[in-house]
């Protein structure tokens, strides 16, 4: 080779360990596993492997807390994504990814690779992808950057998620000063698949080739899965490390090339090159599997010239898959990846050495025992402190507004709670022609193509409840989406979380998490309602402010029969309203205190997690028995947003009128009680619906009819739905319009 | 009604395309693949929507440029109909099928969401199941739907009566505000002089059952069947 | 060589993505721009070493694919 | 004063779109293309007279908004 030949073999010295993230121990169990000291690719593998991102060292011993089995999960965590037994041979596949750190650097890029990250994880399984969601948190709207941040998030995702043509058909989004200098972006993917058709990552079969197939190899993101496990400073903004650009158009062709492969036998294994590219997915599946690799990688296709081992190994360039095949099948499967004009090579084989081994111009360059490095990996117990539990805030000392009724439109029409159409008209939320619901609703709503089946899907989390008391927000986040699935007729199956928090190392951040999880396993196990999948995004702070913990749930559930299913908009005047939980007037940690009051404080509503099975199967068993026209589920804002949204979706008016006992009228319509359903119903169901819930032992009460065109609350407000629909309507293109 | 569908790389409402004319006619088109130089003999061609070959360069541009065109081309000049919807309303621009072209949103912003639609002319072979003036729901998802042509062009379209809708407000009326995408005349669709061939950008074929949220989309299939027989 | 190809919209061709940069340069403060046109740059390599071939060829890609000739003009520049 | 500005990715930034521009000439039959990149070209019309601070003026307008510096270079040309 030339004089210039790179150097495989450096002085491994502490600053070249320490650039690397890995501490003295690590080091110390690295030589011990390699039985030596690494060579530079072998150090570059192991620093990607023990990052937070991909070991979860620090989030490991809390999440093997959490509840992962029910007769109906096929595939919990471990996989590429969870699976859940739907019926008649059908499997639902689904999972949530954040992709925090490279949608602050370059927003549409950042968020547009974590769609596609996303979708390789369910297609990789072997699901046709048929719904995308995404959970997104920004900083101020008075930050200098949201606007930007924002308009570069929602094009990216809509780039990607509408090029491959899977429906966008849900989210949320939350503003708050905790995300000014690290948003979150999570992305949600949910496939389907035959249950007889999933493919998983572990490989087997000696001297079966493994074969590289997707788009070349470039120097994308190198080093991007330790940037997610560090913290942000200042200047990591000036540093710009190379950004991974997506090309939905190849994600698109590798969907529909892998399914193709996938339809015929000769899929041993196969696995996505997310994070830590091919390094992550090699180790994966030959450690999964309990086999070797032997990788040639002057055999990979590559975009740039001069790729090193340690480049090549560390690259995170998108759409690009590895797969172990049946020995005599390459042919018949490289023409269905030239089919679809997809790079297709085979760039080793399977070994019983137990080690990955990779040659480049005819030398070792690395050779590591992948059991080890995969198991071993470290697992920290970091030291956390308990968050303290805040005062509950007693209603009667939070002085009630002039006018409710302005009050009202302030928060209808307030960053939070405003209508988020200007999002989900920049995503194609109807291609495949199987969503019937749409964004705007409780839960989206998508069919089980050619069945009379469809899967409900809501992401939820309130993250001013996690950060005044991790434990009941982790709680919350579970039974919101619980409550939204149920709030559209469907059987709520499981989870998948993405857990954003700050620094661990800091032991009250750390506290933060384990709270959230104790709250996650409690509510999970009452409502029976596994986690099948997941993620942790840690170090989400910037200049030691972290951001307000954050554990986002997608939560999916089963409608057998679609026809059942129900929205929010009341159908016909004259139908009966009813306000189903009990309604104590929890002001604290209210959207209402935040946005009238300006202040953040107060303990959270508690859950109370079996009144919220109790009265989620009681609302569920109604929208099945055909009792109910229209439902929706109260959470941020109370019991006044919940009609003004019912409302707003109807264009129909409402003439309400309220019992409120002790409790102040503005507590009553704005506290955020939990377990709680407002629904309408005709007048012949309403007796039934009552008689019912007296025997289920579920509160309930008759709080008026719809008709009209105003929303009349007596003795308290009269607002024409008009006004409402503006007020709602109008914050964010106005905001997203106006001079930065 | 024989129809055939055609699936570019990239293509994404191909399926929706198969799936709604088969709920509407009953019958199964046949799927044309971008490479295949020959295509069975049907009365209808439909070009899906979606994003054929990312739509880098100009959407629809490199579609336009298939192997398959060729026979598309053949089959249209025999007189037979061909239906563009979305992208493959852009990809009949691209041929030079239809006059004019597709330009980026006025937004510059990816718009999905229902619009009302006028049909302007109700006897064309893929019109005729509405009534004239009669006012439609159906879905466009596009990012590039802004139609373009010179005032030539513009006035005899509208002489010869090829504009087949334009989008309107709910009471019928072309305002600026009823239009998704800024397009001239609030275009919608077009039909070519003969009258065989119609670009649109709204979808029909996600609009053929009333769970989609609408049904408004099954006339463009019932009206070639009416032509048919 | 290498081919640089400019594709600019035609005169009178509405250009929405010019209109919408100028007038965000306005929101953000910058004067005095008095129209915006926004077209596509491409380089292309090419192993042609004649400079009239590479020219020719280079034609032919714009005609055929490059742009549309309907709304569209391209320069080309070889070196 | 006429500015024209030509706005390019970086280097080793991946070009979906040159790639299928590139993908799409062979397949028409055009050989010897050994790369193609695609860029943005604008043109702006300034009512600025001085060349410098005209070039201040858009060297500025590209860094707050005509190009994504983190992925884009840009060079500028005033006449
Ligand atoms: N918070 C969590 N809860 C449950 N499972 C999790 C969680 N975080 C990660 N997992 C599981 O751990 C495995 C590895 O996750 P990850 O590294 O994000 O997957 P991938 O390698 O596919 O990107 C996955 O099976 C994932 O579902
Ligand atoms: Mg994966």
């Amino acid at each position: 080779m030339t004089e210039t030949k790179w150097n495989n073999n450096p002085e491994i010295t502490d600053d070249l360990v320490k650039e690397h993230g890995l501490s003295a121990d690590e080091r110390e169990l690295m030589n011990k596993i390699l039985g030596r000291t690494p060579t530079l690719t072998e150090l570059g593998i192991f620093s990607v492997m023990w990052s937070e991102h991909c070991s979860y060292k620090s989030s490991k011993k809390h999440l093997k807390t959490l509840p992962t089995k029910a007769p109906w999960v096929i595939h919990g965590p471990g996989e590429n994504a969870g699976v859940i037994d739907i019926g008649d041979n059908q499997a639902a596949i689904f999972k949530m990814e954040s992709h925090n750190h490279p949608s602050y650097i370059e927003p549409y890029q950042g968020a547009a690779t974590g769609v596609g990250g996303i979708l390789r994880d369910v297609f990789t399984m072997g699901a046709r992808p048929i719904a995308n969601m995404n959970a997104l948190r920004f900083g101020s709207p008075d930050h200098k950057k949201t606007r930007h941040l924002l308009s570069g998030v929602v094009e990216g995702i809509g780039g990607y998620g509408n090029c491959v043509g899977v429906p966008t058909v849900g989210g949320e989004t939350n503003f708050h000063p905790s995300y000014d200098g690290n948003i979150l972006v999570n992305a949600m993917a949910v496939g389907l698949a035959d249950q007889d058709k999933i493919f998983l990552s572990a490989a087997a079969g000696v001297g079966n080739p493994v074969i590289y197939v997707g788009s070349k190899t470039g120097r994308d993101g190198i080093h991007g899965a330790t940037m997610a496990s560090a913290e942000f400073t200042e200047d990591s903004e000036e540093k710009r490390p190379t950004v991974q650009v997506g090309d939905p158009f190849t994600e698109k062709l590798l969907i529909e090339a892998c399914i193709e492969l996938m339809s015929t036998d000769m899929v041993v294994a196969i696995q996505d090159m997310g994070a830590a590219g091919l390094t992550s997915s090699s180790v994966e599946m030959a450690s999964g599997g309990g086999v070797g690799f032997t990788l040639n990688l002057d055999m990979v296709p590559q975009r740039e010239e001069h790729m090193t081992p340690y480049e090549m190994m560390l690259s995170e360039s998108q759409e690009r898959m590895l797969v172990v095949l049946k020995p005599d099948r390459v042919k018949e499967a490289e023409a269905i990846f030239h089919k679809w004009d997809l790079d297709f090579a085979v760039i080793g084989q399977i070994t019983d050495s137990g080690n990955l081994t990779l040659k480049w111009q005819g030398d070792v360059v690395a050779d590591i025992p992948t059991q080890p490095l995969a198991d071993n990996s470290p697992e920290y117990d970091r030291p956390w402190v308990k968050t303290d539990a805040p005062d509950v805030i007693n209603a009667k000392n939070v002085a009630a507004p002039n006018d409710i009724g302005a009050a009202l439109l302030k928060i209808v029409g307030s960053p939070n709670l405003c209508s988020r159409e200007w999002i989900w008209q920049q995503y194609d939320h109807q291609v495949m022609a199987d969503t019937i619901q749409l964004p705007g609703g409780d839960a989206a709503v998508v069919r089980v193509h050619n069945t009379n089946k469809a899967l409900a899907i809501s992401t939820d989390c309130t993250p001013r409840y996690c950060y005044a008391d991790p434990f009941e927000g982790g709680k919350q986040a579970v039974a919101e989406t619980w409550r939204n699935v149920t709030a559209v007729g469907a059987q709520p199956m499981a989870i998948t979380d993405c857990l954003n928090f700050g620094n661990p190392e800091r032991p009250d951040i750390m506290g933060q998490f384990v709270g959230a999880i104790d709250g996650l396993r409690e509510a999970c196990t009452v409502l029976d309602y596994p986690v099948i999948s997941g993620n942790v995004s840690l170090y989400n702070e910037t200049n030691g402010t972290g951001i307000h913990p954050t554990p986002a749930i997608g939560g999916v559930g089963l409608l057998q029969d679609s026809s059942k299913m129900v929205t929010i908009a009341p159908k016909n005047d004259g139908e009966e309203i009813i306000l189903i939980g009990e309604t104590n007037g929890h002001i604290g940690c209210s959207e209402y205190l935040s946005v009238i009051e300006g202040r953040e404080e107060g303990a959270p509503p508690p859950v109370d997690l079996h009144l919220e099975k109790k009265n989620g199967d009681f609302v569920r068993a109604q929208i099945q028995n055909g009792n109910v026209k229209a439902c929706h589920d109260i959470s941020d804002g109370g019991l006044f947003i919940a009609l003004a949204e019912m409302t707003m979706a109807s264009g129909k008016g409402m003439d309400i009128s309220l019992n409120t006992g002790d409790i102040p009228m503005h507590a009553y319509g704005f506290g955020e009680d939990q377990a709680r359903y407002v629904i309408s119903t005709s007048c012949e169901n309403a007796a039934a619906i009552m008689e019912n819930a007296q025997k289920a032992g579920v509160r309930t009460e008759k709080i008026g009819t719809v008709g009209g065109k105003t929303l009349d609350v007596k003795d308290t407000f009269t607002i024409s739905v008009d006004e409402l629909l503006d007020a709602h309507a109008s914050w964010m293109p106005n905001y997203m319009s106006s001079e930065v | 009604m024989k129809s055939a569908v055609v699936t570019f790389p990239a293509s994404n409402c191909d399926r929706d395309m198969f799936d709604g004319i088969e709920k509407v006619t009953g019958q199964k088109p046949h799927a044309i693949w971008h490479q295949d130089t020959e295509i069975p003999n049907v009365d209808l061609i439909a070009l899906p929507g979606g994003f054929s070959f990312g739509d880098y360069l100009r959407c629809g541009a490199m579609a336009a440029r298939s192997p398959a065109i060729r026979a598309i081309l053949e089959h249209a000049n025999r007189g037979g109909y061909v239906i563009g919807v979305c992208n493959g309303f852009q990809v009949l621009t691209e041929m030079g099928l239809l006059p004019g072209a597709l330009m980026r949103n006025k937004s510059l912003k990816f718009v999905c969401k229902t619009v009302h639609l006028k049909v302007e002319n109700a006897t064309s072979a893929f019109t005729n199941a509405y009534a004239p003036g009669q006012v439609i729901d159906i879905p466009v998802a596009h990012h590039d739907g802004n139609y373009f042509a010179d005032d030539a062009t513009l006035a005899a379209l509208e002489d010869n009566n090829q504009i087949a809708f334009r989008y309107v407000n709910k009471d019928g009326i072309a305002t600026e505000d009823a239009n998704p995408n800024g397009s001239q005349h609030n275009i919608a669709g077009i039909l070519n002089e003969r009258g065989n061939i119609l670009g649109m950008m709204p979808h029909p074929e996600r609009f053929v059952e009333d769970a989609q949220g609408g049904s408004d989309g099954r006339g463009f299939f019932e009206s070639i069947i009416n032509t048919l027989n | 060589m290498k081919a640089r190809v400019h594709i600019t919209l035609k005169n009178g061709v509405l250009d929405p993505q010019g209109k919408a940069i100028q007038h965000a340069l306005g929101a953000l403060g910058f004067e005095g721009v008095d129209d915006v046109r926004q077209g596509k740059y491409i380089e292309l390599d090419l192993s042609e070493t004649d400079k009239d071939k590479a020219y020719a060829n280079v034609e032919e890609m714009c005609k055929k694919l490059l742009s549309n000739m309907v709304i569209e003009n391209y320069t080309i520049d070889i070196d």
